[in-house]
């Protein structure tokens, strides 16, 4: 019997490799892949707009600026309440986690829910996805962030449930820290699309 | 049906699937499609049956007839040995009008007719249609032929309708299609043959006829009563007149396009009523040109 | 004796496990080894699909216009009286190329290897979410399901080729398909999310969960091909998710992404579909010369010949990879200047091509080579890769490539890279494993059989179609006597044809072989091919959870032949002074 | 089948048939080597009684050899690639005064518009004919590729020009025949269920045949006008 690992190797930590927990280097690549989900959307508007800038209206002519730049300020928030709700359980907080937690799935169902009013709107005035490039461009790249926020908002529920149980404690709170990475891409591409789409 | 052998042949497939990949939905096949329900038809009593005839006459300068280049498809172009094949939009003998599709507008009201078990048949021979223009009643079966030794496909392009554009290769080769609905007139074209067209007028109702060359055509085994007759051409646009028969009654109508309308409106696929019939034309403009 | 603590989402020990219940342990299975095996019977059916639509195109092709022996069973829609139709034809090309690619060939290499051997080879008891890689098998086995059906639905399955080039992709009108076609896109939607699974898992896999020991340049080239991949395939398949959601709307919801009417580009669609397709190309080939990298030094008895530069080539035709897309679409339209960049970040990516031919060759120079089953087919990969890497050498060339885009000399190409490359590497790696998964071993004779047989026929099938596109024969045409340029190639067609039949036939044969072997196979020994890397030091089948206690590794992954040692092999968990000669006896006596 | 290149009639053809049999000479010599290393190996240390493998993990000095080899081949294809590749398609490359032809593509079929006797397209004397390309030789022909529909592709085997035919773009390609002749355009692009039949007739005319063929062509459009 050749001998093995542990005897040479002993207490080590069974987390090799970059000394990143599993679960958030898993969500990292993930994000990975994510970003290049988003820059095909957002490298296709680039091109698209280049090519026939003409089929875009100015920024504020069909879009409600003032109600999406609410709507962003409500999604920076929840990127706020949700590095609360880390830094509370980092203290061992828990009545603060399930307080912040809560606070940012209900401040990400509101976007998702300002959105949607956003859209019902837009249709009422005859601004479709078929509306030209324009239309395709706005709700393809808009409605896959939406879609995104809409995923992150159950899966934050859950987590709030989660929390609810106790099931989160000082040591070890890796499910807050992965949806909270999650939650800020979502954030940061907002930022983007926002900048992109509304204003320029 | 197809369909069913391509379900069980599917069928196979997901029963592999399922033994290879260790269990799992087998796909099942929706299939929507069969034929439509056999009409219940109040016959029409051949003794008190009424008959329209009429004539399409023309007046003024048709259109000059091109030459159709076929040097390209040796084929065809060995078939028309009596000379080289001319445009077809515009038949016009002696002051009388070919290729006019007349039909029973309104004044049917909700009577229903039976499907004839008999096929229609559209032939592509010396890449051209044959007949250029014809009628068919939905849920008929319309039977494509290839007389020729070359690439044909048909490519209907309906409105209201379900389209279907299959290819025929080789001669000889058939196919059998139907239209669920009415509907004047559906595009029919051939990719590989720029100047091939056709149109189909589908009816759900035995009144239609397309005139022949000398302008004439009739309309038979009507019941009595009081009719808008419309007649459709592919250049000129529609025209309609109302007819009133009687029993056994043989009334003669006659249509008169005329050369100043050309460029017309020329409605198609629009939708059809047979009680009444709201003119709501839309904008579906039609570019009937042929080189 | 300190025990290393069990992996927070891997699995128990051994001796503790539960027997599971029938349905979790072959169905929904989270052992890697079970969804590595499920991913096999699954690929190998899709591969069967992929192969009869191959051999109905080529009948078309060998016998023009005539009727198919048994085609009057397909419905009407395809081949009335058993004649194939133009648009039938059309999908045969679509869906041959779709089933093998995605369906076949890349879950081959992937979903199968990565699954079986990565936890293996790098020493851990699974994946690092076992649970993520049953719904990544699962989504597979979904989409590809989903591809079939799309057979059956009215108006065939998609026609666009595998491309899937818009806006004929786009317009139902023109190329007459449209259910289909949406099928498609979706089909390769769920398969794109199920890759994307996939690859998180391998990658998390790889970079937290090595044995002590396991650097990364001890890993074997077979794990980090599989982890070079499973990067190319998380960044490159997202971007084809995007396209394809923006194709899907464009045909349903009446966007206009790729339709020109309203200034939508249909270029878009070609710079979207290869900045995916070209680091698909690598993903479709990378695992096989990693796989081939094991299968030669274990053949050749041989420390693989420069491992550091093989890395190192790996890193850099991933990285090139993703620069060389434009290369398709030299004659597309796209602006010629670009065309230029394109043609020479192309002709560099030759560069590390060459560099792993040449040491492929380097590490049988002086070898002491055996003549397995699966080193035969190794070692055909390396001479068949290598025509195929040489004929593309012509297209990279943009004054070429104007004449031989779109020919049999491009068929020729890619079919000497993804068969005679990726297909002979996963023959090998089935015949080099299938002991460690079943447990039961191949018949030598009937694999050098299949061996021969695939590879005169391949040479057939193959070989001849650099001439037809010399000479100027399009892709994808159903009917090649249609245009006088081609008038006198109809004699190599129907060689090509017949010999294509024969290939099939060769196919079966193994498949029969496979499954005979499953059942009567002699049994195997735990290391029945003296190798070295440490999937090699578990019984086979390895057992529920792989180890009992973790391995600890000492070396590289290919110390075959060290002078000091009387076997000719030292497995990386084997200390050199430990494993003396005298000791060696009982070093495989797990 | 012979293993050639068809006939070649145009002045691009030369450049293109020259690259590809320089880079067929420098792949055969690749070809043999890496063939011939294998199996000389194969045979040379086969395991036999007595035959040991050398324990060896390389040779630094012989893999920079082969990468060095192989990227200066590249390198010097790729320059030299490049000088043809502009010389055929850089927007320089194109001459001034050319005959100017549209052809618009679409399914299953090629309109080819002439620019009549004035020489200049898009006015009334222009001309079209559907899937007949006639030009003469010995002067260069630029045409303006267009698609209606889908893409398809501009193949011409014996002037070895391919260029798809892209909806929504316009894209000028430009020739120079140097042999009368009849030949075909092809479509290189999967277009749809016609696209193994989507071909057309490509004459190119001496000077004097073409230049009586074009003047009855005008003609034509001539009379019709008036």
């Amino acid at each position: 019997m050749t001998s093995h690992a542990a005897t040479m190797e002993g207490g080590r930590s069974p987390e090799r490799g970059l000394g990143v927990p599993t679960q958030k280097l898993g969500m990292w690549i993930f994000l990975a892949s994510e970003i290049m989900f988003f820059t095909g959307l957002i490298g296709s508007y680039i091109i698209l707009r280049f090519g026939a800038s003409n089929s875009w209206a100015a920024p504020g002519e069909t879009l409600n600026v003032t109600v999406t730049a609410v709507n962003t300020f409500f999604l920076i928030c929840s990127s706020v309440t949700m590095v609360k709700a880390f830094a509370a359980i980092e203290d061992g907080n828990q009545k603060m986690l399930k307080v912040w937690l809560l606070a940012t799935a209900i401040i990400g169902a509101a976007f998702v829910g300002i959105q949607a009013y956003e859209y019902t709107e837009l249709i009422h005035h005859g601004f479709l996805p078929s509306s030209g490039l324009y239309g395709s461009t706005f709700y393809s790249m808009t409605g896959f962030h939406g879609f995104h926020v809409t995923v992150g908002v159950i899966c934050m529920l859950w987590v709030t449930l989660k929390a609810f149980r106790g099931g989160y404690t000082q040591e070890d709170h890796h499910g807050v820290e992965v949806i909270g990475l999650y939650w800020h891409f979502v954030d940061l591409v907002w930022i983007i699309l926002f900048t992109i789409v509304y204003l320029i | 049906m197809l369909r069913d052998k391509a379900q069980g042949w599917l069928a196979i497939v997901a029963a592999l699937t399922v033994g290879c990949g260790g269990g799992g939905d087998g796909a099942a096949a929706g299939g929507d499609d069969g034929a439509p329900a056999e009409a219940a038809a109040p016959a029409v009593d051949p003794a008190i049956a009424a008959t329209i005839l009429g004539t399409v006459n023309f007046e003024g300068t048709p259109p000059a007839q091109t030459e159709i280049d076929m040097s390209e498809e040796p084929v065809c172009a060995d078939k028309h040995t009596a000379g080289a094949p001319m445009t077809q939009q515009v038949s016009v003998a002696d002051g009388k009008l070919g290729h006019v599709f007349v039909y029973v507008k309104e004044g049917l009201g909700d009577m229903q007719f039976a499907v004839p078990s008999s096929a229609v048949a559209l032939d592509q021979d010396g890449c051209r249609y044959h007949p250029h223009v014809l009628g068919i009643q939905a849920g008929q079966d319309l039977s494509i032929t290839n007389s020729d030794d070359v690439l044909h496909n048909i490519n209907t392009q309906p409105t209201i309708n379900r389209g279907f554009n299959v290819s025929q290769p080789q001669a000889g080769m058939t196919s059998t299609k139907n239209f669920r609905s009415a509907e004047v007139m559906i595009p029919v074209k051939c990719d590989v043959h720029g100047w091939m067209n056709s149109y189909i007028g589908v009816l759900d109702h035995p009144y239609f006829a397309v005139s022949a060359a000398d302008g004439t055509f009739s309309l038979d085994g009507l019941p009595p009563g009081d009719y808008v007759i419309e007649a459709w051409h592919e250049l000129y646009g529609t025209m309609t007149q109302n007819v009133t028969v009687g029993e056994k009654e043989s009334a003669g109508i006659t249509f008169l396009f005329t050369e100043s309308m050309a460029g017309n409106y020329v409605p198609l696929g629009e939708p059809l009523v047979l009680g009444g019939h709201d003119a709501d034309t839309g904008a579906h403009a039609h570019d009937a040109n042929q080189s | 004796m300190a025990t290393i603590t069990a992996e927070p989402t891997g699995i128990a020990m051994v001796e503790e496990e539960h027997p599971l219940p029938f349905i979790r342990k072959y169905i929904f299975a989270t052992d890697h080894k079970i969804i590595g095996i499920q991913f096999l019977f699954t690929c190998l059916f899709f591969l069967l699909i992929g192969g009869l639509l191959a051999v109905m195109l080529r009948y078309q092709l060998g016998y023009p216009g005539q009727a198919m022996p048994g085609g009057d069973l397909l419905p009407e829609t395809m081949a009335p009286g058993g004649i194939v139709l133009p648009e039938f034809y059309n999908s045969l090309v679509t869906m041959h190329g779709t089933f093998m690619v995605f369906f076949a060939i890349m879950p081959l290499l992937v979903g199968v290897y990565a699954n079986y051997l990565i936890p293996l080879q790098i020493g851990t008891h699974d994946m690092a979410f076992p649970r993520l890689n049953m719904w990544s098998y699962w989504l597979f086995f979904v989409s590809g399901l989903v591809m079939l059906y799309s057979f059956a639905v009215e108006g065939g399955a998609s026609a666009s080729g595998w491309t899937q080039y818009a806006p004929l992709s786009a317009m139902p009108e023109a190329s007459g398909v449209s259910t289909g076609q949406q099928l498609w896109i979706i089909s390769i939607a769920i398969f794109g999310f199920s890759s994307l699974l996939g690859s998180v898992n391998y990658i998390t896999t790889v970079i937290n969960m090595r044995a002590p020991g396991m650097t990364w340049f001890r890993l074997p080239l077979a794990t980090w091909s599989l982890f070079i991949t499973a990067i190319l395939g998380l960044l490159a398949i997202p971007v084809l998710t995007a396209a394809l959601i923006m194709l899907l709307f464009d045909q349903t919801i009446g966007t206009t992404f790729f339709l020109p009417q309203t200034g939508g580009q249909p270029l878009l669609w070609q710079h979207l579909f290869w900045f995916f397709g070209h680091p698909e190309v690598y993903i479709l080939i990378l695992p096989a010369m990693g796989f081939v990298s094991d299968i030669i030094a274990n053949g050749s008895r041989k420390p693989i010949f420069g491992y550091h530069s093989m890395v190192f080539a790996m890193v850099a035709i991933a990285f090139l990879g993703f620069i060389v897309w434009g290369h398709h679409m030299f004659q597309s339209g796209m602006n010629p200047a670009l065309g230029m960049s394109f043609m020479v970040s192309t002709l560099i990516i030759a560069v590390p091509s060459a560099i792993k031919v040449f040491n492929w060759m380097g590490t049988m120079w002086r070898g002491n080579i055996q003549f397995t089953t699966p080193m035969l087919f190794a070692v055909g990969f390396v001479m068949l890769f290598a025509i195929g890497g040489l004929s593309g050498i012509f297209m990279a060339s943009t004054p070429v490539d104007i004449f031989i885009h779109d020919t049999y000399f491009i068929v020729a190409h890619i079919h000497y890279v993804l068969f005679g490359g990726s297909l002979f590497a996963i023959f090998a790696a089935i015949y080099y494993w299938f002991p460690k998964m079943f447990g039961r071993m191949i018949n030598e004779t009937m694999g050098k059989i299949h061996f021969a047989l695939t590879f005169i026929f391949f040479n057939l099938v193959f070989f001849p179609m650099h001439g037809l596109g010399m000479g100027g024969m399009m892709r994808r045409i159903y009917d090649p006597s249609q245009y006088e340029h081609m008038a006198g190639m109809q004699d190599t067609n129907t060689l090509v044809s017949i010999a294509a039949f024969a290939l099939y036939g060769s196919g079966l044969l193994f498949l029969v072989m496979f499954f005979w072997s499953l059942f009567r196979g002699k049994k195997a020994p735990a290391n029945p091919w003296n190798a070295t890397t440490l999937e090699w030091q578990v019984p086979s089948p390895p057992l529920h959870g792989n180890w009992k206690e973790i391995p600890e590794v000492y070396h590289g992954p290919y110390e075959y032949s060290h002078p000091d040692m009387e076997k000719d092999w030292l497995s990386q968990n084997e200390r050199p002074d430990v494993a003396s000669p005298a000791r060696h006896g009982s070093s495989t006596g797990h | 089948m012979d293993w050639s290149l068809p006939i070649n009639a145009s002045t691009q053809g030369v450049l293109i048939d020259n690259l590809f049999w320089i880079i067929f000479w420098m792949t055969a010599a690749a070809f043999v080597l890496v063939e011939g290393g294998v199996i000389w190996f194969l045979w040379r240390y086969r395991s036999r009684e007595g035959h040991t493998a050398t324990y060896t993990h390389g040779n630094t000095k012989a893999e920079i050899v082969w990468t060095a080899v192989p990227a200066v081949a590249m390198i010097a294809l790729g320059i030299y690639s490049g000088a043809v590749w502009t010389d055929i398609r850089s927007p320089d490359s194109f001459p001034e005064d050319a005959l100017t032809i549209s052809v618009v593509a679409k399914q299953f079929e090629w309109n080819i518009t002439y620019p009549g006797a004035d020489r200049v397209l898009g006015n009334d004397d222009d001309f079209r004919i559907r899937n007949r390309f006639e030009f003469p030789m010995g002067e260069p022909v630029i045409v303006r590729l267009e698609s209606e529909d889908v893409i398809h592709s501009f193949f011409i085997p014996e002037l070895r020009v391919k260029q798809d035919a892209v909806p929504g773009m316009t894209i000028p390609i430009w020739f120079e025949a140097t042999q009368a002749g009849e030949f075909q355009i092809a479509c290189a692009e999967l277009c749809g269920l016609g696209h193994y039949r989507m071909r057309a007739r490509v004459v190119v005319h001496d000077q004097e045949s073409f230049d009586s063929w074009y003047r009855d062509q005008s003609g034509a459009v001539q009379t019709a006008a008036n």
